[in-house]
């Protein structure tokens, strides 16, 4: 068996980050965790997880980043709310949620190929682009880009999908695409700006 | 009643000479304020003689230092800035008394909690220290000497709540010689301590050391016992409250009813249609009842909702012939309204457990063989509704079952609070549960709180006894097999968050530990006696750590879970020190009242009468003769509240007289 | 009262179904719509994870468009409702957010308007229009069918704006008025796992399987939709979804669907020919007509 | 992405520190007051308590004696409606409120300048809010400008 280093350091820690998580948008509450796991438990996605919510939750407020933004839970969030539906002490968990999976796209903590980032990244893309989603397009993208193979896999379905009309092939767009352009481009510089 | 205005020693012959005492309380003050700097800056105000600071003024040395300067340097009036007034102006008026200045020439700026305590930065604080003292030195130079009125105190004693607490404090009083009316809502007393099976961490039974404490009250000379009672009104003030009670009729003449039953036996209806309030519904009972075999006092009732007679008057009334010569039963009783006078209250009214079902996701109501804790101690208490067979609802043994804590606390979307007594009270059930049953069992607690004498030993206990414990907060108990196993079982969903991952654990019963909250009508009772209550709705004491069982209306006091939660210990220590306090104020035989009385110049009255409809206490009435309004000093409570609509300002207000409070307001605009 | 429709791309793509049947309640209800001039992506739930501020940007877009023609939104999609509400509250609680918002709107020639309801199908038909008045102009009612009612996440969490969080009912009461009958469902605000089939589809084949696996079960005829990420999961992939011991087959409808049915509509404009798992045996075996 | 305040284009009275004269009962908002302090709760050093037993107490002499001695704001704290510890002196110090308030718009005092709080024992968060509120209320109106006349008849009605 390999063995490796269980013992955290205080220089593992990463306070920076921990200061991060409390003061970024519904992390107002983090400090107040009672570990009880009620998210984990309501969590559906828990049984996936290698951390639970809870212990993100922990690690975070700690400022262990690494094990944090490296997690493969934190992908695994659909965003249900039912963690943030019953938490005992109010916590939005689910934002955290959102705020880390930002976090580690930005520092590029993810596995090459892993399917959720490519998948947010080509959406954003694509409403840069056209302002709407065209779905067929978005699967294929994703695909290309993660896991070809399961494009194949998928295609059957594609077809009986193009058949019912479900997967047109013509690309939805908004007439004033301009204004995106204008919206996205007026964020940036005012986050630049408030240093957001 | 004696004047309350008499000269005083410390006299104003050689004009006002005022010192100014400033308390570094430690570090509670001197580290957010400047007291030197303040000090020298009052010695500099008009009529200042002295100003001092020390460390301590509260400590003897430091009231020495204040009686030292009024003897050497005949000093008339005192200002002290150190803590809130009512913590500590008894003591500095007490050190006045003791060298013979008038306490009431004193006057205290509180500069810890309104200053140093909600501060950060020290010139703004020590401004503002300079601004308040500056405005008590200014008003403590019209201060007046005033006596304190002294009033008799009625000896007996108003208990109300007829549970362990009540129970406690009523013994107390009454073998102490006090006369004791113990008010109870219930047709018995003993409250929720009658219906526990036995009491952690001892595991003695709950009626064995109850019930002996419950027929000493109903046979005590001394006690007066009214039960299905409520307390209507209450007016008066401390030593001489005048309170009326409402006695609920039972239907039954408690005089004549000998408690035999056979009434019971005899109702028309064989067996019991209505839900048992004291078995929580577990079982059924009669129109015609005792609550519990124990009860105090041994009398039935009538329920009218129930009871035939009442609802078609068509009744063979079968209880009448049993009840027989006794004549007990008086289908046409109302009910009566008692009028007495004590000297002081004990308010010993308890709590409320959590409705579960207000947590929709633990299936309480939803699913049979989901139960309260208070539930379960009716089921395995010998007296309950299966003698203590612990069953589920279809009479089977439960083999496997999940006790889920915090429900109802440490939760933000019902209580904040944590209940104190689950963690042991679910450990007791656990013990008794496998006791009874051998059945598997598993806690769901957050953190395991077993603080007290013996507690700790008793979770050792269990964890011996092979009980499982998984740290986590249920998410959610259902029916929903995910596993073969579970098929037919109630699946308790939760994360055993030492063991880092989410359990799924099939049981057949599931018991939740509810946790306590205040009485529904807590604000109705609190306004009733005219005291406080916390955010969450449990009774205020004066004081968290010095005086846990007063209140803020001289006179009465709390005991028991009504103050928070709270187990029997506790619970029994309050009410003994409750009457405690209350046998202190009776046993003075007299009371002393603040004498912030208000009282009429009669040249200056106008006889416009507008101030009377103003007072809440018909303590002001006109005389007809001098066409001039006059007030009761006895009466009076002092608001001053007549004193601020009196058009003619001919009303005053010992020790806020206008003068004394303009004084003040310029004194800390005042630009130094 | 006049509504902004807000479609979003779901509809218009594997949702399709479900614009087609909303439109045809809307026309059976009378309630006066117009689609939302231009509107643009709510972006979802996945953008949220790539830049949350750009995401409530877009979001306040549309707001601001139904802002203009003083409209009240429906947004029939789960994720865009949640996402407009969401907005919403945070622009409210956040002055930042509020700041970089009101500031992008400007620079697009739009005002943020706080006044904007945003609102779902269900709401309005339970609110607004009411089951009495539904359950009136019902012509064929869906006696005996045996509806599994699932509501998924984001019409309830995390706020519950029209409905219980923990047992949303408002499906239930409308399909109801339409003659159908309820099955008790304890995983209605069960999550399907979102795009988690598209992403990683162990995991969202385990919660599929669950999801149908329980419904069918308990005797249902029919799973009842609001989402159209939802309709996707539950009815795309139950073959993969399978087990020997127990194969999944049930046709899985959005609520229009069924109540477009009830009130009258022909089968062929309310989409149901594009359903993978075919509805149509069942209401024959229930004698229920549908041409 | 932060959540901290926003920040505020500087104030007109940024230098100025508003005086306030608070009256607060001795059951309830005093109560409170002592409770905000042993709870550490932090608030703006500008006010000063005087403590008398009643909101009912509150004369609108004192009021107006305040506003005269320069006193930028006033604030009046007593126990909720139904919890007054002399069973309805909060309600005439309402009534009495009401009235007062219009006399000072007619000599041009603005309505956050003079305020009534109900705060039980138990709020002391509730003092901090309110105490935190009114000062930045006050701050932004600026300095009490008393115009001649308004003085004169301050002085008159206070003295």
């Amino acid at each position: 068996m390999d063995l490796k280093r269980t013992v955290k350091f205080e220089a593992d820690r990463d306070p920076e980050f921990a200061r991060w998580i409390s003061h970024t948008v519904g992390g107002e509450r983090i400090r107040h965790c009672l570990q009880c796991g009620l998210c984990s438990a309501s969590c559906p996605l828990s049984l996936h997880m290698d951390y639970t919510p809870r212990r993100l939750m922990h690690l975070s407020r700690e400022g262990f980043k690494e094990e944090v933004l490296s997690s493969a839970a934190i992908w695994l969030c659909t965003a249900c709310y039912a963690c943030m539906v019953e938490c005992p002490k109010k916590i939005n968990i689910t934002h955290l949620m959102y705020a880390l999976k930002e976090r580690a796209i930005q520092e590029k903590f993810y596995p090459k190929r892993f399917p959720i980032p490519v998948m947010a990244q080509q959406f954003s893309r694509m409403v840069r682009e056209s302002g709407r989603i065209t779905e067929s397009w978005l699967i294929v993208r994703v695909f290309l880009r993660s896991a070809i193979w399961r494009l194949l896999g998928m295609s059957g379905l594609g077809w009986k999908l193009f058949l019912t009309g479900r997967m047109p092939a013509r690309k939805e767009k908004i007439k004033r695409k301009s204004e995106i352009r204008t919206l996205l481009a007026s964020v940036a510089a005012t986050r630049k700006e408030l240093a957001l | 009643m004696p004047d309350t205005r008499r000269p005083t020693n410390g006299s104003d012959t050689d004009g006002i000479r005022i010192g100014v005492y400033v308390c570094h309380c430690g570090t509670n003050i001197a580290g957010t304020v400047d007291v030197k700097a303040i000090s020298e800056y009052a010695a500099t105000l008009p009529g200042v003689v002295v100003a001092r600071t020390y460390k301590y003024m509260c400590s003897d040395p430091g009231q020495a230092l204040i009686q030292q300067d009024i003897r050497d340097l005949r000093l008339n009036r005192i200002v002290v800035a150190s803590c809130s007034p009512l913590l500590h102006e008894p003591t500095f008026r007490r050190a006045l008394d003791r060298v013979g200045l008038n306490p009431f020439l004193l006057q205290m700026v509180n500069i810890r909690e309104h200053v140093s305590w909600v501060h950060l930065d020290k010139p703004a604080a020590t401004a503002k220290t300079n601004d308040l003292v500056r405005g008590a030195v200014r008003r403590v130079a019209r201060h007046k000497p005033l006596q304190k009125r002294r009033v008799p105190i009625n000896p007996s004693v108003l208990v109300v709540g007829g549970g362990i607490a009540g129970i406690h404090a009523a013994l107390t009083l009454a073998d102490a010689g006090k006369h004791v009316y113990l008010v109870e809502r219930e047709p018995t007393i003993g409250g929720h301590m009658a219906k526990f099976d036995k009491t952690f961490p001892t595991l003695d039974c709950a009626a064995c050391i109850l019930t002996p404490k419950m027929t000493a009250v109903g046979s005590h000379p001394l006690i007066t016992l009214w039960t299905y009672s409520e307390v209507l009104k209450v007016s008066g003030y401390v030593g001489n409250y005048r309170v009326q009670v409402r006695r609920k009729p039972r239907y039954i003449i408690e005089d004549l009813c000998l408690g035999c039953q056979e009434c019971i036996t005899a109702c028309v209806y064989k067996e019991g249609k209505t839900r048992d309030e004291f078995n929580l519904g577990l079982s059924k009972r009669k129109p015609v009842y005792l609550p519990f075999p124990q009860a105090v006092p041994q009398k039935v009732v009538i329920d009218p909702e129930t009871c035939i007679e009442f609802k078609s008057g068509k009744c063979k009334k079968t209880c009448i012939e049993a009840c027989g010569e006794r004549k007990a039963i008086d289908f046409k009783q109302k009910e009566s309204l008692e009028e007495i006078e004590v000297g002081t209250i004990i308010l010993a009214t308890g709590f409320t457990t959590f409705n579960a079902a207000r947590n929709a996701y633990y299936g309480y109501g939803r699913y049979p063989n989901v139960y309260t804790s208070l539930e379960v101690e009716r089921l395995i208490n010998a007296s309950g509704p299966t003698s203590g067979e612990l069953v589920l609802r279809d009479g089977t043994r439960p083999k496997a079952v999940g006790i889920i804590h915090c429900v109802g606390s440490r939760d933000a979307n019902t209580n904040r609070w944590c209940s104190k007594v689950c963690c042991m009270y679910s450990l007791k059930l656990a013990h008794l549960i496998k006791e009874r049953t051998g059945a598997d069992i598993f806690n769901f607690y957050i953190d395991m709180r077993t603080p007290g004498k013996g507690y700790e030993e008793f979770y050792d206990r269990l964890l011996d006894e092979g009980v499982h414990f998984v740290r986590g907060r249920v998410a959610e108990v259902t029916e929903w097999a995910a596993h073969p196993s579970e098929k037919g079982k109630l699946i308790i969903r939760a994360e055993d968050t030492l063991a880092a991952f989410v359990r799924r654990i099939p049981v057949d019963m599931v018991v939740l530990s509810v946790g306590l909250e205040p009485q529904p009508d807590a604000q109705a009772v609190r306004r009733l006696f005219n005291i406080s209550c916390s955010n969450e709705g449990w009774f205020l004491e004066r004081h968290p750590k010095l005086a846990p069982v007063s209140t803020f209306t001289e006179g009465v006091y709390i005991a028991g879970a009504c103050q928070g939660p709270k187990d029997i210990p506790d619970t029994v220590a309050q009410a003994g020190a409750a009457a405690a306090e209350a046998l202190a104020l009776v046993d003075a035989q007299f009371v002393e009242l603040e004498p912030y009385t208000a009282f009429i110049s009669e040249e200056e009255c106008s006889g416009c009468k507008s101030c009377i409809p103003l007072c809440p206490y018909q303590a002001i009435s006109f005389v007809e003769e001098k066409k001039k309004a006059t007030i009761n000093e006895v009466l009076c409570k002092g608001c001053g509240t007549c004193v601020a609509g009196c058009p003619s300002g001919s009303i005053q207000q010992n020790f806020f007289e206008d003068e004394e409070i303009f004084d003040e307001i310029e004194g800390v605009l005042a630009y130094a | 009262m006049k509504y902004a429709y807000y479609p979003g791309c779901s509809l218009r793509g594997t949702g399709r179904a479900y614009e087609e049947s909303l439109l045809a309640v809307f026309r059976a209800l009378d309630v006066a719509i117009q689609e939302l001039n231009d509107w643009n992506c709510c972006g979802a739930t996945t953008y949220l994870s790539i830049d949350e501020l750009t995401s409530y940007a877009l979001a306040a877009r549309n707001l601001a468009l139904a802002a203009r023609d003083r409209l009240d939104i429906i947004a029939p999609c789960a994720a865009c409702y949640l996402v407009l509400n969401k907005t919403q509250r945070y622009i409210h609680d956040y002055p930042d957010i509020k700041l970089v918002v009101t500031r992008a709107l400007d620079a697009i020639g739009l005002k943020y308007d706080d006044r904007v309801r945003v609102r779902h199908p269900l709401d309005i038909f339970l609110n607004e229009i009411g089951v009495k008045a539904i359950a009136s102009r019902v012509t064929r009612s869906l006696k005996g069918l045996k509806v599994a009612p699932y509501y998924g996440c984001q019409i309830v969490r995390p706020y519950a704006t029209f409905d219980d969080q923990r047992n949303p009912t408002s499906m239930d009461r409308l399909l109801e008025a339409c003659g159908a009958e309820i099955i008790p469902y304890s995983l209605k605000t069960r999550c399907c796992g979102g795009s988690q089939k598209g992403t990683l589809p162990e995991v969202g084949l385990y919660l599929i399987n669950y999801l149908v696996e329980e419904a069918q079960m308990n005797g249902a005829d029919v799973i009842a939709t609001v989402c159209p990420l939802c309709q996707f999961n539950l009815e795309c992939f139950q073959k993969e979804a399978s087990s020997e011991q127990n194969p999944l087959s049930t046709p899985v409808l959005y609520f229009t669907q069924l109540m477009a049915l009830a009130l009258g509509a022909s089968s062929a404009t309310i989409g149901l020919r594009r359903s993978l798992v075919k509805i149509e045996p069942v209401l024959e075996a229930k004698e229920i007509a549908y041409a | 992405m932060r959540n901290r305040q926003l920040i505020h284009a500087p104030e007109p009275h940024e230098a100025f520190e508003p005086r306030i004269v608070a009256f607060f009962c001795n059951w309830c908002t005093y109560l409170a007051a002592d409770l905000a302090g042993t709870s550490r709760m932090k608030y703006a050093p500008n006010v000063r308590v005087i403590r008398l037993m009643c909101s009912g107490r509150v004369d609108p002499q004192f009021v107006l004696d305040a506003f005269a001695q320069g006193a930028d704001g006033v604030l009046i704290g007593g126990c909720h409606p139904g919890d007054c510890h002399y069973q309805e002196g909060n309600y005439k110090a309402l009534r009495r409120y009401h009235l007062l308030q219009r006399v000072l718009r007619q000599m041009g005092i603005e309505d956050d300048r003079f305020r009534l709080e109900w705060i039980s024992a138990a709020e002391g968060d509730h003092v901090r809010s309110v105490i935190n509120d009114m000062v930045e209320k006050v701050r932004a109106l600026g300095p009490l400008q008393l115009n001649g006349m308004t003085e004169d008849a301050l002085e008159e009605v206070a003295v």
